[in-house]
């Protein structure tokens, strides 16, 4: 155990600051060169350094780095004591590239990654329906090939910001006689067309960057398909990993706890800063037991994949850890903030917007978002139970999986 | 010996439910929410033609001369209707009269009160979790006639005709509200059900309540009581919205309610609250009957309730996944109620203490 | 709502003073009549008075009155008072009587009751086996009715006292070819004889009330079953119903609640009692919410059974509420104790026995058992979804009983 | 940067895992655990051939030279096993020596201590709570060279060849067992893997520590992380046990591990404590590298890792059903020794206002 980087990564991180210390923030022009170009041509820069863009080779506009997690963690926190922008965030570059760094054809990460990874184009997940939540492979959203289009019609749901996205990534059915998981197919489509109805939700919290998707006779050429016909829960699965993964990371629970301390210091309670009351440092005490060990667990992890190495059960435990830990944690703030638990927070974002007491009150809806998004704490339980522990499969899940297994075996 | 609801009580609350279901089902109570001032006088109207504008308003003043667990009786079926509009603040105004006022303030302001072509309401709130009588700072002048100051929190401020206001010294008097010297200012509240406005008094001519430091403590425990029913209707229908959409939703090929681990959530749900009801009901019953418990009861009742129904609310809305998290759902009424129940008039672990110091721990 | 006793019960009330003024405690007679011939001479007249044994018809032995809750809570709190015995407690009393009276040949109820009320004969119950405890319908002990009498083998666990009892009431398979729950008779067994092997258990508290019973070709005559063969199932069903009232009581959450109370009291923490510490406060107050609901709840019951009505599902809520409240008391207990918790607590009945600390240690054990003993926690959560809620039935449980079906239809 | 162990202490861990399993695995350690003083000398012996009585002692006093992460691993791995011995308390005299005694202290105590030809242990409590440095009150008379009075909890008292006492003031000195100015009465210690005795000094000779004062606090810390590695282990170890337990319990017709809700629960068990292993290693780690933060992450891994390990036991034995409530099982070894975890060296609530303290809120 050595919590100190080595010389190599230390000469590395001076690289690091003397490449940003040169770029960014990139000189004021005195002329109105927006913000998002300027983003724009730094990136470009810095995967060429290599800096961004690592896991993608350059062929499809990344800068083709070895996997070396501490670098990759040097660099995170090296960018971000300089508000220079990283990798352009969200679920295109995230989990749709990967996706198709793997399983996809190579005219399609010719012209899709470098766009998305550039930030050029914006994709939305057209996972869940209505009818396929927890339950995701129960999806029934038609695609048939006509010709040589597919021809799509369905509804998705819990769709994030599909208002802005140029292209969906999606699964469909389009072999009904297999069965379930096998019928499933993962399709590109262009959000810009005639069929394509959008319809945001508005959440308990007030945001609404959830939306309906209504696909009424949309089209997308036969070869937008990711991996065969039928392969589409298989390939869907390396991207949900991804996803998991994230929202399970240490780092919303280290801003959020940051937040609660700085809450607690600036509340005044019986005449004292809320901090000195026995009761609120004990509840505070408990809640940094929870988060210094996801913070550690982090760490761990971290360093079993610097080795190349598995991380075990503790990786599952991610999300749930995450969800668990931010409840606690909106529950001591609710009970600080009294009085303005009454009142509705301003729409925002409640892991960037600035630390305001109302936003505690967004912050209380929106954890409940992080117990169900991403396969809800119930789901992970199973997972865990499941994978980590060895326990037998849940039978209702089992024998969905299998609903359709006859037929397949006609058909074969 | 009979610790139970009489054979009246329980036709009350069915009349209530019933009368909810019908002119007030969730659809339209969304609406509502949404809408402008979170009040619809016609169904306001129809509460009072019922009679529950005054429950508890003494008969000679044409009210029905109940008493408290009546009302809160009421109260638990409108929290478990996700009931908008000013009831719990009109109460609380029309017991703050009943208590504190003299025959001719009585006379003056109840009979409105208990038609309902008046609306009451409390101002009571300072802000930082001033709530209580022994915390009011308001100041009034002029031998008590004049109020100048700002009070938030108000429920229901303008729809209100007749505004009870706590002032310094833990006395109440009463605004109305055509005197023209009242600024009110909504508040963007969570819980859209009852609206709250900050109230700034500019020189109001004011009423002051002969006996209101009297009866401010106990229109305060008034409060928490109907609070912790309200918590009660409204944990207790999440409970049931949940079993609800267990039954109905289906994933892996049968209804969820199938799944073990989420039926044993629903019971662990069901569990935490209707043990609590009798707990409300004696808080309610002691204030009428049992004077040395009124207090002390009334506390434990709001933090123990308000504290459950909030859990609840949150449980159940991980129970209804993604719909729960919604707007557009039913659920986030009363996960918003149970926010306000939870909050006004001091939180649970105020309560908590304030239980424990009298009960002369 | 009226919590006062009317004029009536306020008579009987009276009536019951007077009768123990007069008879409890009895004169001392300056002779050495032992206090167990004085209780039963006292329940002899207790009863002939009606103050005991008042469900059971006169001519088994009781006092046969009509069901008053009322009645019996005041003769409950007017003995307490006065220190008079009450019923003879036990699991005769409380699960045989009921069942043979529900159940049981005119016979046994003539030969068994009476001295069961009286405490002239002990009993214990049959029903866990090793694998047979939440599914307890899978008893394997047979019993082969061989001439004019049942030859019994098997083993028997949990059995409480069993090496004081004189007579066992215990689930027997009989018909092995029925159906998983039709298979099973309700015998009556003599413990006295030879073939019966009682083995004490220790608990984890180092109490040592649970045994083993071992029975090798134990006898019992042909007519010492309740019931018809094959519905043992049906009647133990009765029992198991008293046993969860008993258990759910919150006498005994009320008794843990206020000794909890005086350790507070007593015990000192940074130079004050501990219940001067706002962190002790604050949980001994969320507590007596849940005690305090309790209390009522059972009022709710009480009135709701003084005017024959069913309490509806909070009924099936007694005993996993006084098992979750009695975790919660034990835990802030143990905090409390603080170093006392490295010490093992004299072998004691954690309920009766003197208010010292050291209790607290073996109540920290003992609730455990609560969870566990009359149907697990898991047992109740799923009888409270599915009775009291309307949530479907475990699969499992379902399948298992209809297990063996098909050879019933065979037979029949 | 690397938080995670080298291949050595892998190696380490396996090796008195493989020990432990061969040596004392659990029909042994009940055996022992009902046994007259809980100590089985061969079974002391062995572990000490391994070169596990000194761990941390430094290489010129024949230890093995390593840290306390290490030092806190086997604790683990012993905590998992239930394993029974002096293990604590002596690593924890040695520790003392090491950190407060002069050069001719360590060379006549700590090679027997080493070797484990001596056993050690530690002579802290008071009663009433009293485990701290700052607490104790214990008075060393004739230049500290004199003992009068009275200690609790000491471990393995009946056994131990040297025995760190701490005095008033927060020094330390070192009583030989052998002086007969000893006299030691057998608490009815709850978790008998591990026996704790009180201990009367009457006029014992005393060798003080120099450096005592400076070192007491570090032996607390180090005493804290262990406790919480010993938390991790036996807490790890009651969810494999309950883990195994489902998965070969039959109950209606099928294994219970195919109950979601118990599944469910396991899971639940595994959250709570899996995560916190690196707290520990963190607060080990920080002991001899990040002097700043030594103490207060000690307080803050002995706080939740017990209370997590306690929690996780009682959960256990509920998912045991009957047999875990038993004394013939295992897991009421598990059970003793986290309530042993969890109380000595003081409570977690103590320790995390400690912890607060330390992170100067």
């Amino acid at each position: 155990m050595d919590l100190r980087y080595d010389d190599d990564h230390e000469r590395f991180r001076t690289e690091v600051q003397t490449f940003l210390s040169a770029h960014w923030p990139p000189p004021d022009r005195g002329d109105d060169t927006d913000r998002k170009a300027q983003e724009r041509a730094f990136r470009l820069k810095a995967i060429e350094a290599g800096y961004l863009a690592r896991s993608i080779p350059r062929r499809y506009g990344g800068s083709e780095q070895p996997a070396d997690v501490l670098e990759a963690a040097i660099i995170r926190e090296e960018f971000a004591k300089a508000w220079a922008p990283g990798d352009v965030a969200g679920l295109g570059p995230s989990l749709l590239v990967p996706t198709l760094l793997e399983k996809g054809a190579e005219w399609q990460k010719q012209r899709f990654v470098q766009p998305t990874i550039m930030g050029d184009i914006m994709w939305c997940q057209g996972y869940s329906e209505p009818n396929a939540g927890s339950d995701l492979a129960n999806v029934q959203t038609r695609a048939r090939l006509m010709g040589d289009e597919w021809v799509i019609n369905g509804q998705k749901i819990w769709t994030s910001v599909a208002w802005l996205a140029d292209y969906m990534f999606c699964l469909c059915r389009t072999e009904p006689e297999a069965s379930k998981h096998a019928g499933i197919s993962y399709l590109l489509i262009d959000m810009k067309q005639p069929g394509v109805d959008v319809r945001r939700l508005k959440a308990i919290n007030g945001a609404s960057h959830f939306c309906e998707v209504f696909l009424d006779d949309v089209r997308t050429p036969a070869d937008w398909i990711v991996g065969e016909r039928g392969q589409g829960w298989d390939v869907s699965r390396a991207t949900l990993k991804h996803e998991r993964n994230m929202i399970g990371g240490a780092t919303q629970t280290l801003t959020y706890w940051d937040r609660l301390m700085r809450l607690a210091e600036r509340t005044q309670k019986d005449g004292r800063r809320a901090l000195d009351d026995p009761r609120v440092r004990d509840r505070l005490a408990v809640i940094e037991g929870y988060v210094r060990a996801q913070e550690f667990s982090a760490y761990r992890q971290l360093s079993k994949a610097a080795k190349g190495e598995k991380a075990g059960i503790v990786q599952s435990m991610n999300k749930i850890n995450g969800t668990n830990t931010g409840h606690l944690i909106v529950k001591l703030a609710l009970d600080l903030l009294g009085d303005e638990g009454l009142l509705e927070p301003e729409a925002f974002d409640p892991v960037t917007s600035p630390d305001v007491n109302t936003a505690w009150v967004a912050r209380y809806m929106q954890t409940l978002g992080a117990a169900i998004a991403g396969g809800t704490s119930n789901i992970q339980r199973s997972v865990i139970a499941e994978r980590g522990l060895g326990l037998p499969r849940d039978r209702e899940r089992d024998q969905s999986r299998q609903a359709r297994r006859p037929s397949q075996e006609r058909r074969s | 010996m009979n610790f139970d609801l009489c054979e009246e009580q329980e036709m009350l609350q069915s009349t209530v439910r019933q009368f909810a279901a019908t002119e007030c089902p969730l659809p339209r109570a969304r609406e509502i929410f949404d809408a402008k001032d979170g009040h619809d006088p016609e169904l306001w109207r129809g509460l009072c033609d019922l009679g529950l504008g005054g429950i508890q308003i003494e008969e000679a003043y044409g009210g029905a001369g109940l008493e408290l667990l009546d009302l809160a009786l009421v109260g638990e079926v409108l929290g478990e209707s996700a009931f908008p509009g000013p009831f719990f603040g009109h109460a609380l105004a029309a017991l703050a009269i009943g208590l504190g006022g003299s025959e001719e303030q009585k006379r003056r302001w109840l009979p409105d009160l208990a038609s309902g072509s008046a609306i009451g309401t409390i101002a009571f709130a300072e802000g930082d979790q001033m709530w209580q009588p022994e915390q009011w700072g308001l100041e009034a002048s002029e031998g008590g006639t004049r109020i100048e100051g700002h009070k938030c929190f108000v429920p229901h401020a303008g729809t209100a005709d007749i505004v009870v206001v706590g002032l310094a010294g833990g006395g109440m008097s009463v605004v109305e509200r055509d005197c023209a010297a009242l600024d009110i200012k909504e508040s963007a509240a969570l819980d859209r059900t009852r609206r709250v406005a900050e109230v700034e008094f500019t020189g109001a001519p004011a009423h002051p309540l002969p006996e209101g430091v009297a009866a401010s403590g106990r229109v305060r425990d008034a409060g928490l009581v109907l609070l912790a029913a309200d918590a009660m209707g409204a944990a207790w229908r999440c409970v049931e919205l949940s079993v609800e959409y267990a039954n109905r939703r289906e994933q892996f090929g049968t209804t969820i309610g199938h799944f073990q681990a989420l039926k044993h959530q629903l019971a662990d749900m069901a569990i935490e609250v209707e043990p609590a009801r009798g707990l409300y009901w004696y808080a309610a019953h002691a204030f009428d009957h049992v004077p040395d418990e009124s207090a002390r009861f009334a506390a434990m009742a709001k933090a123990h309730l308000t504290d459950r129904a909030m859990q609840v609310a949150r449980d159940a809305v991980e129970a209804h996944g993604g719909i729960g998290f919604t707007w557009e759902g039913d659920l986030h009424l009363y996960f918003k109620r149970a926010m306000f129940d939870r909050a006004f008039l001091g939180s649970p672990e105020f309560h908590r203490a304030r239980a424990a110091e009298l009960g002369g721990w």
